[in-house]
């Protein structure tokens, strides 16, 4: 495909092509609905040729993950990609991940739960992503794409997030963004780095210790309590830098906005049509979109909170990310939360209506 | 020995046109129809050569679907 | 201006082909467009489905409980959307294999025989073009150009000779709707 | 002698067994699955199992299992039915207890799981549906999948230096102390289902005269996702797939 | 070892005496520190030929969780025992088990992450357990035990409240309590449930058809977003019910308190001598100690929210209970967090001090 | 000749292999894994791939292996080993990669990443020492524990009916397509251990050769849980051990 | 009262069961009890550690980083614990195998040689219990009877004939412990 | 054929005592402490039968802790 030029994809193949893209090594990954596509395309694009990135099915997700821990170690940009209960399964990875400082970038093209549930496109797995569904105290970067063209742009940003900080980065995608197909600019090639780049750029990788340096190790693992609370210290103060640095996202009619929609990803997409409803019935609306949901906008909300009289968090689940907001706005103004559950998505006349009950 | 005379009765809603009993049945009994479908789109197997069906029974053990109902007699 | 559109028939009557095409064909007018399909193993053997929306604006949600039309191509299709379609939208049918044909009135009924003018004229292969054929005359979302330009970029060029006889199909769409 | 006098219930030699009940089958036409169900649903009967059956169903295209033969399932998680069944079968000895797996669920993500409750001698049964593709996620690889076979994580032929060899888990299952019965069968005509059908019982009586774990392995067809007719598709696993996975039993210990 | 004799036990060794006596019908675990003596003791005690019990190591911790499963399925009481990472690995099942409604136990004995982390006590998995470290919403009803006494109490406790349910329970634990010695007295025996009891009380159990009743099924998935919402909105029903009803907690010396630490479990043990200290110092501090972590203690926390003048939450992580405390209170009053990482206890003098800090 | 005369340079016949550090090992006296990491710092210096080697630890007693052999080590989450050397040695070709594993790493939770890494032939070699048990836990039972061996959680022995049979991974490992050089030693003498060593070098070698996936058991000895003296370990681990589990190459396609 | 006590030596010196039938005592006497081990692969080959607490009180944390009294059984041990008693607390050390001898002047210090007397009175199965004699001479945190009665609860009921010999070497460790 | 004289060197504070070097000697050059032992409490192992060392290394190569260097040289 010519660079620049506008295509129609689908969300998981516009993954796909981005991770070969930007100069992605490997990718690990086990199928599963509704995010097959991106395995799928990888294969039938054969980039081992090309540029020559790694693509590899691996036996399940528990091996996925651990593969690109394996990889991450050795200071390989390398991805994975799956669905809520595959991404489950990663939890033990992922938290080795965020142990050892390990950057990476896991994919969850998420449906709707508990358990098989549904391959219908879901937001119930906000808690796992940003509150830590693994053990112990860490934290993933956590991009939320809203469409294909975000999806293509948010896999190397995800990449550069997560190098700068050894961090595992996620991208919460749900099965809609996942499966539709939408315009989409494709991110120009960049090389996949050569082997002095990385000795460069990851002096901690494991690459095999050239020149006799000292032996690099890659390990979660540290049995003496001082020193495993230095490392929890460290990785706390990480996070209040990326909580610091690294919030983005985006705002939309909340100038003169008397009302708030908190969402993000195919949540934010309704609420422009929320928003459009609204305000012809009278109702100043706005939408700040997350885009990182893990550091969470947590400031910028706190300040809107300041300047309207309530936030309704709009959700594709039974109400996760309205703590966060409540957090945020230290509860001082009416925050709701409206959903559906089960794979539906909201209409945005029902949204409307919730938002009318709130001016009442 | 006696000669046997089957009869077979398909499901036809059940049906999905897989063909299978068409090709199991040894003595071309049943076809697919061509021209109709059932609710579901499929073409659906029929008996087109009823009379010469002995109720050997292939065509139902190999419907994936349960779709085949035989019986059998002995001719008098 | 958007139109909300949901295609709905057997597995292998070319459902999600003919969404694409659409959707591409928005594209070429710089449309804003999304295609999403009804995914998953509900796909099996039985129904296909798919949501295709062209708007001159950024569309919201790709998944919808209502839509402008509605084109069904069976049976169960026709149940499951006839209900689905906006008071005063569209509902466009394939009269092959129907039995019990749509009812509401307070909607815009066609009825495309489409696959017995498929079956006729050996144009099995390009069926869904004709119903595209006949959607286009009853909301010209997409000028027949557009398409064809869509059928170019998205063909393998190893395919391109077939694009005239899709222009056919389309014109012959056109040509054999009704309203009901 | 006319269809009425023939077709009366004196005269009935087949019909779909009653446990198998009505519930329309969301399987593609022509798949294997639903011959399989068949057979599963009249040992079942045929032992008299009706009420002591706890059987648990994949994920897979077979997640659905629990929907068509009428006794009680439990669904699990991708590949973990043999622990499952594990644990039913220690907590209920006097059941049958059998899982039912694709070779994604089994040979793949299952793999762990599959080896030790085999090995442990479980009196359990598996059935395994060797279809040599991932068919419910629409026809990726699976590690049965033959050498030079497309689907569509390997769109160019799977290849032994990229995607490593296919797996032969009954071979393993019948090298392993804790397996009473392994055999591989098919169910691509009378003769093969009727012999899969005998393979079924003896596996499930084994299991219930506590003689430890029993596989049957089923070669199967995926038409849809080889894209085939069902006809073809049978026809080439008989010349592709049988070669590589011997038909028989490979170990009867009972 | 005779009934209502009072004897010291390590808390993991009264887990598995309780288990036993209390008409377990099944455990399945795999061994990781600090919690193996669950099993060992259940190896050594062989329960199996006397109550019947089944003891089984399974092959991992998958496994195990897919074992409880099955178990629970049937009918069964059955629970499974692990550590943080162990826990970790086990998310997908014990989703799977939320969205198909099955009663069981698991008891996390948790140590310091993330990743392989320390061996050391931590109470760091508290967001995992309680938002959901598996996908899709769904709660896990959680007990978090003080004392080797509440290791043995807390079995039968979670598995009534399972049960009572349909719902998977946890006992939120870690290395110390799992680890030490200390004074109990074991519950009482409690018979196994006979057939016909399981067939009467758990009448959704796949059994067997027993009486060609219509088959029952197990499963949590449902590919009809109209039928899997209803589900959702079943589920989400249930938990409201049982925060309505199962929420328990400990109240010391919150009579004339005009601090209050919120702490559970290790943490709350060091509260106690806490308070000694700072009221010797004159600052009237009490404590409320979750036993329930999920439901948590959010409306007595808003009522003493009401009384103090602010509120420490104590935790041996870095700060995850908080959220919960300030949601509570509407973020009414100051609520600030102290606590230690790595595996280290917080000394009781130190936490006075930062008790003084918010008296100033 | 005085011992000072002796104690020349010149005269050095052996010391411990320069890759393997200062830092005293935590291994308990007399346990078999501090045998097999000097084999394997000599390997890899003998080999000339000290800037090369790229090694995973497991999670067992050899957890902290990254201490002790001055390489670059990636410590993986227990079982999982496979997963980290097959992407790495895909991501990077011209290294030398090796996991280093337990019987209860390798064998039980991390069944099927060791399978599926050695069936898809990749370029690594496995090393996998094969004690009968956990050590690191404290003494429980492992896949590999003999029948009848007394661990923390078979107290009264391994009893099949109970626990299951004691799995040979390696007999499987020879059975994969995909493996190259499938080989059981031992540590428990000179003979044993130079003849140890050579099968890490060969294995080491093939995997730098691209020949696929190369599989070392080394029969071990865990005398601590074993409660056993080092000495009567060795001794026990050659009459008990060494008759179930056969030393010797059982596949050498190289 | 609380006492709050750790005890470190080598492996196989019986650190941890010495740690018991003192924890034990203190639950014959109706004391609140809490025994809790150094865990994990660290008491491996090296040292092992137990840290019990004696109490009127129920017992906070049962981790502690310092110590009422430290019984220290080798060098590394005497290094790592004497910094961590209380001032005016006490330690006890073996002599054997310490070749640099505790220094601290804010604490009481007590020095018993109990693996010479043990291996010279051949008493080494026992070696723990004369240590525990000399804590209880130096704090009688439990009588000689509560630690008796424990034994007779702890100990296998074959093992009941040994228990004159544990005392003997309870009253050995009090007879031999000296103030540095 | 000269006669091989050894001489070994035991890094007695890595030493562990596992007594795996004095089975190994064939000619019992090696034994354990019995009243000393290292600052990990150890007993360690020490030449007792030093002369009759041939420098074979076995005691070196079963060292599971690579605490022992041996010499070796010709005798004169
Ligand atoms: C943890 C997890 N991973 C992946 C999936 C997606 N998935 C569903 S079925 C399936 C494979 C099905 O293949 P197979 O077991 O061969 O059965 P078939 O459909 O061919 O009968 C996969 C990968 C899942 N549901 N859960
Ligand atoms: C997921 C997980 N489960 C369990 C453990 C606990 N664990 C640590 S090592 C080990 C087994 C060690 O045995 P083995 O692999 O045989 O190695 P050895 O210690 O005998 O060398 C276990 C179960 C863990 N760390 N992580
Ligand atoms: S085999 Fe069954 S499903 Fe297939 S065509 Fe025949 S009757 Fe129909
Ligand atoms: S996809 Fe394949 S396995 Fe699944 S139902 Fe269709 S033919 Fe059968
Ligand atoms: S516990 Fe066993 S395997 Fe581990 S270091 Fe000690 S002897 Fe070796
Ligand atoms: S083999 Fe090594 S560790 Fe063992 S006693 Fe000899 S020198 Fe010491």
């Amino acid at each position: 495909m010519a660079e620049k030029e506008i295509t129609l994809m689908k969300g998981n193949e516009a993954i796909a092509h981005a991770a070969i893209r930007c100069g992605c090594d490997g990718y690990f990954g086990y199928p599963i609905t509704p995010q097959s596509e991106v395995l799928e395309t990888l294969a039938a694009e054969k980039p081992w040729e090309t540029t020559g990135m790694v693509v590899l099915q691996a036996e399940s997700e528990v091996a996925s993950i651990n593969m690109v821990y394996g990889g991450a170690a050795s200071g390989k940009r390398v991805m994975t990609s799956s669905s809520s209960p595959g991404i489950s399964l990663m939890q033990e990875g992922i938290s080795y991940m965020a142990g050892a400082e390990l950057p990476a970038l896991i994919v969850n093209v998420s449906r709707g739960g508990p358990g098989l549930g549904t391959i219908q496109p879901s937001q119930a797995d906000y808690f796992q992503t940003v509150k830590g569904g693994g053990h112990g105290d860490y934290r993933l970067i956590t991009l939320a794409p809203a469409s294909v063209q975000e999806m293509a742009d948010f896999v190397d940003l995800a990449f550069e997030l997560a190098f700068k900080y050894r961090n595992p980065a996620m991208i919460l995608s749900d099965g809609a963004i996942g499966q539709m197909m939408e315009k989409v600019v494709l991110p120009d090639f960049k090389p996949r780095r050569t082997e002095a780049e990385i000795a460069e750029q990851c002096p901690w990788a494991t690459t095999g210790r050239i020149g006799m340096r000292k032996p690099n190790i890659i390990t979660s693992l540290e049995l003496r309590s001082e020193e495993m609370e230095i490392i929890n210290l460290r990785l706390q103060a990480k996070y209040r830098e990326i909580e610091e640095k690294e919030v983005r996202f985006e705002e939309y009619m909340t100038e003169d906005a008397e009302y708030l929609i908190v969402a993000f990803g195919s949540a934010a997409r309704i609420s422009k049509k929320v928003i459009a409803l609204a305000r012809e019935q009278g109702i100043k609306v706005g939408l700040l979109r997350p885009i990182t949901l893990w550091p969470f906008p947590t400031k910028r909300i706190a300040e809107l909170g300041k300047q309207v009289k309530g936030i309704l968090s709009l959700e594709i689940n039974a109400g996760q990310m309205v703590e966060d907001i409540k957090l945020a706005v230290e509860c001082n103004i009416p925050v709701k939360w409206y959903g559906r559950l089960g794979g539906i998505i909201p209409e945005p006349e029902e949204v409307v209506e919730e938002i009318k009950k709130m001016t009442r | 020995m006696a000669k046997m005379k089957g009869a077979t009765v398909v499901d036809i809603e059940r049906c999905k046109g897989c063909r299978l009993c068409v090709v199991a049945c040894p003595l071309n009994v049943l076809a697919l129809t061509t021209k109709t479908v059932n609710q579901k789109g499929y073409n659906y197997a029929e008996a087109v050569l009823e009379d010469t069906c002995t109720g050997c029974s292939s065509c139902a053990i190999v419907c994936p679907d349960g779709c085949i109902t035989v019986y059998r007699k002995k001719e008098a | 201006m958007t139109h909300e559109i949901i295609i709905s028939g057997f597995g292998g009557q070319g459902v999600l082909s003919m969404g694409k095409i659409l959707a591409y064909s928005g594209l070429m007018e710089d449309k804003e467009v999304t295609w999403m399909p009804a995914y998953g193993p509900e796909q099996r053997g039985g129904t296909a489905n798919v949501t295709v929306i062209v708007s001159d604006e950024p569309v919201s949600s790709p998944i919808l409980s209502s839509y402008d039309t509605a084109i069904v191509l069976n049976q169960p299709s026709l149940e499951k959307f006839e209900g689905k379609v906006k008071p005063g939208g569209t509902l466009i049918y394939d009269g092959y294999g129907i039995n019990v044909p749509p009812t509401r009135k307070d909607i815009n009924v066609y009825r495309i025989d489409a696959m017995d003018k498929a079956a006729e004229m050996n144009m099995i292969k390009v069926f869904n073009m004709i119903v595209l054929g006949g959607l286009l005359k009853v909301h010209p979302i997409v000028s027949i150009e557009s398409v064809l330009k869509a059928l170019r970029k998205t063909l393998p060029e190893r395919h391109h000779h077939l694009i005239p006889m899709n222009e056919e199909a389309i014109r012959l769409g056109m040509d054999i709707i009704e309203q009901q | 002698m006319t269809r009425e006098e023939i077709i009366q219930p004196e005269n009935l030699v087949y019909k779909k067994p009653e446990l198998l009940n009505d519930v329309p089958m969301h399987y593609c036409p022509g798949c294997s699955h639903g011959v399989v169900h068949k057979l599963v649903a009249e040992v079942v009967a045929e032992m008299g199992m009706q009420e002591k059956t706890i059987a648990i169903s994949p994920v897979g295209c077979a997640v659905f299992a629990y929907k068509y033969i009428d006794v009680d399932w439990q669904e699990a998680a991708h590949g973990r039915a043999p622990a499952l069944a594990s644990a039913v079968k220690r907590l209920w000895p006097d059941r049958l207890v059998f899982t039912y797996q694709g070779d994604g669920d089994l040979a793949c993500i299952g793999t762990g799981e599959t080896i030790h409750a085999l090995n442990r001698g479980e009196n359990i049964t598996i059935i395994f549906i060797n279809n040599a593709i991932y068919g419910m996620t629409g026809g990726q690889m699976a590690p049965t999948t033959l050498l030079g076979m497309k689907t569509v994580t390997c769109p160019y032929g799977r290849d032994p230096k990229l995607h490593g060899y296919p797996l032969k888990m009954a071979d393993i299952a019948a090298s392993l102390e804790g397996t009473c019965y392994v055999t591989r069968q098919s169910v691509q005509n009378v003769a093969a289902i009727l012999k899969a059908k005998k393979a079924i019982r003896k596996a499930f009586e084994y299991s219930m005269q506590g003689k430890g774990s029993n596989l049957v392995e089923i070669v199967s067809t995926c038409n849809t996702n080889w894209r085939m007719s069902p006809e073809k598709a049978n026809k080439w696993m008989e010349e592709n797939m049988v070669p590589f996975y011997p038909l028989g039993d490979l170990k009867d210990k009972g």
